[in-house]
């Protein structure tokens, strides 16, 4: 396995853009918090996949995407969807699968959807995802559309077929893929080298001859400039870009993990990455914010999280006779 | 045959009504494997390419997987594709984008996401091309809730189905038997979009009702044309459409010839022709005087020498027998 | 039960079966995703890895179509592969290896090459992982020549088909049903392979045959004891093995209680459930007062809240609902 | 598109040698002159592949494999049967689909098998092959053998997902695979570079971390000295072994095919590099072959084919009661 990259040097942030960081990695993370407490209190249900300590990557990428962009994201999606602007009531309500749900609740944790913010779902078969995305962007191409698909998937995904007929087709056609591997060094309880001949994930899609770098996953500034950087790129019409995030998932794969694979360790060694703790201490530090700040901002956080709960609570379930609804679409042509 | 017919072909009509599409609807567009320099495996698309443009007629790497998914990325994108599998042989490798992404997305969101892709690929065998490339999977596909499968046997379907398609908003599925691109006919100039609701009577007969599909139609009218010397009337009804089934029009057929034949090519077991059987005896057993039979193919791995998968398939003379042994005596 | 009976449960004795296989023959080995250190995705497989080692218990990357074709390839090489892919659902990415190698080679090399290759799975839905994680296709693999396809339903027949299959040279599938894991029951300490040829009567009965297999044996038992106490009394049957299908078993008891009802979780439409019914009305016509009918998976991408899920699935309340319009008024 | 490769300098090659693998590249050829003939005659039918301009290939590698290593080889494999072993007379016999045939006539020109030479199938899906070769050698590593499989595949399968993940399998468990990648240019219409980003095929599988090499597949002892060292480091437990042949097929693709995707000239350019012909040069140049050993090295081969034609005609049909054999083995537990 690489070691973990020296966490790089960003562009100077602002004070404002770095709280906001913060913000939307805090609520991820309290978001998600308050999903465990819920799955063990039977509210959620079926799969459950948790992205605390992997948080900077889908802030850092999701905020440097547009509104017009797309996104193609995997069954641990909560991040990504939260921070694209689907509300957290939204998202809570799917996971109790109520109809007032982001995709009326038939998708559950596994497939977040919204049409409004072209958040194309969550996708529960790895690698699944990357030739829709490809795809997408290919409509965008045709379409004279300057709009980029961010495509996340795992390192767990880049041992499956797809990703390689994905990448090649994506480079042969100059697609405007963002392809965002979340490299937390586990496929489930399969280690990288366990499961990659060659661990460099960065210079395995260089292969192709795409644009491909390796960045600090629990850096969110790190993460936020080398998508900017990625999607300047592509935008400018050079081609997909691969962007590696090398992070880390603190908690089980889901619910049901007894973590036998891993040294608990291991996991003490990565928290002290944490992106979320980090942040907040430099931040402190450096007299950008106070106790009291941060005292706020986890109040209204913890307020937008109660509300949800609130508002999944009061959510009301389909009715039984709309269970053939949506098999096909309701409007056909005459 | 009135003035306005001009000469055809299976595979000019299949290329006629991608050509209309493209020209009317520049959302739409062809990829897959060889489908531009090289004129397409069965030349169908043959043309199209200096008429369009590699944007549009879109050659990819042999990738099944990737393809199949880009077109269903580029229908939630906004675009029309139809995608080329060459062969359902090699649609296996793409069966997960197809059922797991195309079917699902829909249903999954809530109704947010519909992805009105067309996938066309050619199915069957009878070419001796041996174990791996004589598939008829049709059936198959006809099992995922959530997308639509066509197989044309007529000329006029072959022109007329794919628009009719492409103007679905959820994923359709055609099926063309490549023993039936050189079959020739008269179109009507003006040849267009066709129902792809309905199943169609093609042979208006009272004794017995048979019931099938592709390129199994033609011998199951033959075999209707020699009952017919023997005295017996063979209904033949050409399904078209395996997802959703048309039942109604076999339904109604059943009830007045009280027996039923499937034939199919496909393998018996577990194949479209069971679900056929399944319905009719559901729905209209007490109209049944004698079990609804079905003629199928063998239930081998196609083998390569003509005599054996001759016999691996079903013919003529064995849709004959069948009907023969199930219809009472005659004179 | 006898005092040599021992608790067990049906994750266990699928755990001891391998475990007894690897003892046994050392060309036995278990290869897939997570079956080593993680020590498999449902927990078959825990302790394997310190038994045998990771030369024998491999861990795979995520590679479904690459490991499952090697086992095919390591099959030929004269090893007794158990390939086990996580779910059903992730089975498609290796459906090209199954259909077109595993079930080909034997035929297409005329004898030459057999492939005793055991591929192990879990299958079905009822635990809310929604449209992707939930798919019955145990259905699908039954309509493939050349390999055999089984569904264990008890702990008896989790423990003894593996091994059974391991001495098969041909493939074999082994679908396991993933809501069946956690069941608990007695085995005897000796109990070993087990028959891999014949349904089996789980109940017998005199007013109706119900035909099912796996999980939804128990929905269907459940059924039967409901219906008991209104006086009807339903014979269950077990299929077991999906294809071939003994067909000699169901048939003998709809002779016996001339009406059928097949319950499968699957989708209804082309569904093996469609076989079943097509083999009763083809071989027992005459012996059927009634239709066969059938209980189905509903025909949509299972949604995720329990209350859809549930209306999507066969649930005992329904099996008798439909026994009960079936038999004639009874008291 | 890469350039051709020079000819690479091969070890000193002993005339009888030299003139046993022209032996062999023109019983290759001539075989399937007879089979183009064959195939207009009608008494071969299905699928025809031929192997012309890239017999140095087969001839190359399958000579330098050992008895007891196995092969997986694609649909275009009359030259890697015929070289392996196996007697013109079961391949032809084969190809009209008489029970005399190597695969009993079941499978016919895609579909060549042998048990007592290890030949593990033409296999008519691109790319099909490649797990299926891992397994071999997976079976063959497990069991404490030295022996390799030998798996051909051509530069259209690269792009396939199995090709990723049998590569990456290969080389994560050091198995003894010898990949023989035919480079070709084409996959059917298809130029490689219109199929692949990066059309460095070896540099490709470098990228996993497995030893690879492109050679003149043009020079029948470039190929064999390759593969030789190659099979070498294999069995030697360095792992596997990416060889690609760049080599050219003179005809079409197929029996069906009006070859529209290229130009006459390009084929007239590499019938220049034919390895026959320039071989047959060559020995003569260096008098290492006289006129009237050509003459009677052809009456050899012509008799040969004539004799296996002549099996083939003689040959008889499976009766139709047998159709329903071989689906399952008829040999079974009791
Ligand atoms: C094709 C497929 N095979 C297996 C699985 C089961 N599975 C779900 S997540 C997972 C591990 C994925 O690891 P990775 O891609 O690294 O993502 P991570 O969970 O670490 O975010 C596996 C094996 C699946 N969903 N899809
Ligand atoms: C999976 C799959 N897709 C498509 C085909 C149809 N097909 C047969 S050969 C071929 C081209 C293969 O090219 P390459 O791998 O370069 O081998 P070559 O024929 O040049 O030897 C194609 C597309 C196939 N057999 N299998
Ligand atoms: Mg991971
Ligand atoms: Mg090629």
């Amino acid at each position: 396995m690489s070691p973990p990259l020296e966490v790089q040097s960003a562009p100077a942030v602002e004070r404002t853009h770095a709280i906001e960081c913060l913000k939307q990695m805090l609520r991820i993370r309290r978001l998600e918090e308050r999903c465990a407490e819920l799955y063990t209190a039977a509210k959620i249900r079926g799969f459950l996949h948790l992205y605390n300590g992997e948080e900077a990557v889908a802030v850092g990428v999701v905020q440097a995407l547009g509104p017009e962009d797309g996104i193609v994201a995997t069954y641990r999606e909560h991040g990504h969807a939260l921070v694209r602007g689907i509300p957290a009531r939204a998202i809570m309500a799917e996971l109790y699968g109520k109809q007032e749900g982001c995709s009326r609740g038939r998708g559950g944790s596994m497939h977040l959807f919204d049409a409004k913010t072209r958040f194309c779902g969550g996708n529960a078969i790895v690698g699944g995802g990357l030739p829709v995305a490809v795809g997408l962007a290919l409509a965008d191409q045709m379409r004279g559309k300057t709009t980029v698909t961010g495509c996340f998937f795992g390192d767990g995904a880049v041992a499956e077929g797809e990703f390689h007929e994905s990448l090649n087709l994506a480079t042969l056609w100059r697609l405007p893929v963002l392809f965002v591997c979340e490299n937390n060094l586990y496929a489930m309880g399969t280690r990288l080298d366990l499961a990659q001949s060659a661990t460099d994930l960065a210079k395995k899609a260089a292969a192709y001859g795409m644009a491909a770098e390796a960045v600090d996953g629990m850096d969110v500034f790190a993460v936020e400039a080398a998508a900017q950087k990625a999607l300047a790129a592509i935008r400018a019409g050079k081609g997909p870009f691969f962007l590696e995030c090398r992070t880390y998932r603190f908690r089980a794969h889901s619910m049901y993990d007894p973590e036998l694979y891993r040294a608990k360790a291991e996991v003490e060694e990565w928290k002290k990455r944490d992106p979320i703790s980090n942040l907040e201490s430099s931040l402190k530090q450096q007299g950008a914010i106070l106790d009291s700040d941060l005292e706020r901002l986890e109040r209204d956080i913890a307020a937008e999280i109660d509300d949800a709960v609130a508002f999944a609570e009061a959510g009301t379930w389909e009715p039984v006779t709309d269970l053939e609804r949506f098999v096909y679409s309701e409007r056909r042509p005459t | 045959m009135t003035a306005a017919q001009a000469p055809s072909s299976y595979r000019e009509a299949i290329r006629e009504s991608i050509r209309e599409a493209m020209r009317k609807d520049d959302r739409v567009f062809l990829m897959g494997e060889d489908v531009g320099r090289y004129g397409g495996c069965f030349a169908v698309s043959k043309g199209l390419l200096e008429e369009f443009g590699p944007e549009r007629i879109r050659d990819t790497p042999m990738s099944e997987s990737a393809f199949v998914g880009a077109g269903i990325g580029a229908a939630l994108g906004g675009m029309r594709p139809i995608v080329e599998i060459m062969t359902v042989n090699f649609s296996l490798l793409a069966l997960d984008q197809i059922m797991n992404n195309a079917a699902t997305f829909l249903h999954m969101s809530g109704g947010q996401f519909n992805v009105p892709v067309v996938i066309r690929m050619a199915t069957g065998g009878g070419r001796q091309v041996a174990a791996q490339h004589s598939h008829s999977l049709e059936g198959w596909f006809a099992h995922i809730p959530g997308i639509r499968v066509l197989a044309p046997a007529t000329l006029e379907d072959a022109r007329g189905m794919l628009g009719t398609a492409l103007e679905d908003p959820d994923p359709v599925l055609i099926f063309e038997h490549a023993g039936l691109y050189n079959m020739k006919g008269q179109l009507p100039a003006d040849a267009g979009p066709v129902d792809i609701e309905r199943a169609r009577v093609r042979r208006a007969g009272s004794d017995v009702t048979i019931i099938t599909y592709g390129a199994m139609l033609w011998k199951s009218l033959d075999a209707a044309q020699m009952l017919a010397k023997k005295g017996i009337q063979a209904e033949v009804i050409d399904l078209r459409t395996l997802r959703p089934l048309d039942e109604a029009t076999f339904l109604e057929s059943v009830g007045r010839t009280h027996r039923a034949l499937v034939v199919d090519e496909g393998w018996r077991s577990g194949g479209i022709s069971a679900e056929i059987c399944a319905r009719i005896q559901e729905k209209a057993f007490y109209e049944l005087d004698a079990p609804v039979e079905r003629i199928c193919g063998v239930e081998v791995p196609t083998p390569y020498p003509k005599h054996l998968e001759d016999a691996s398939f079903p013919q003529v003379a064995a849709i004959a027998a069948a009907v023969e042994a199930m219809v009472p005596a005659h004179g």
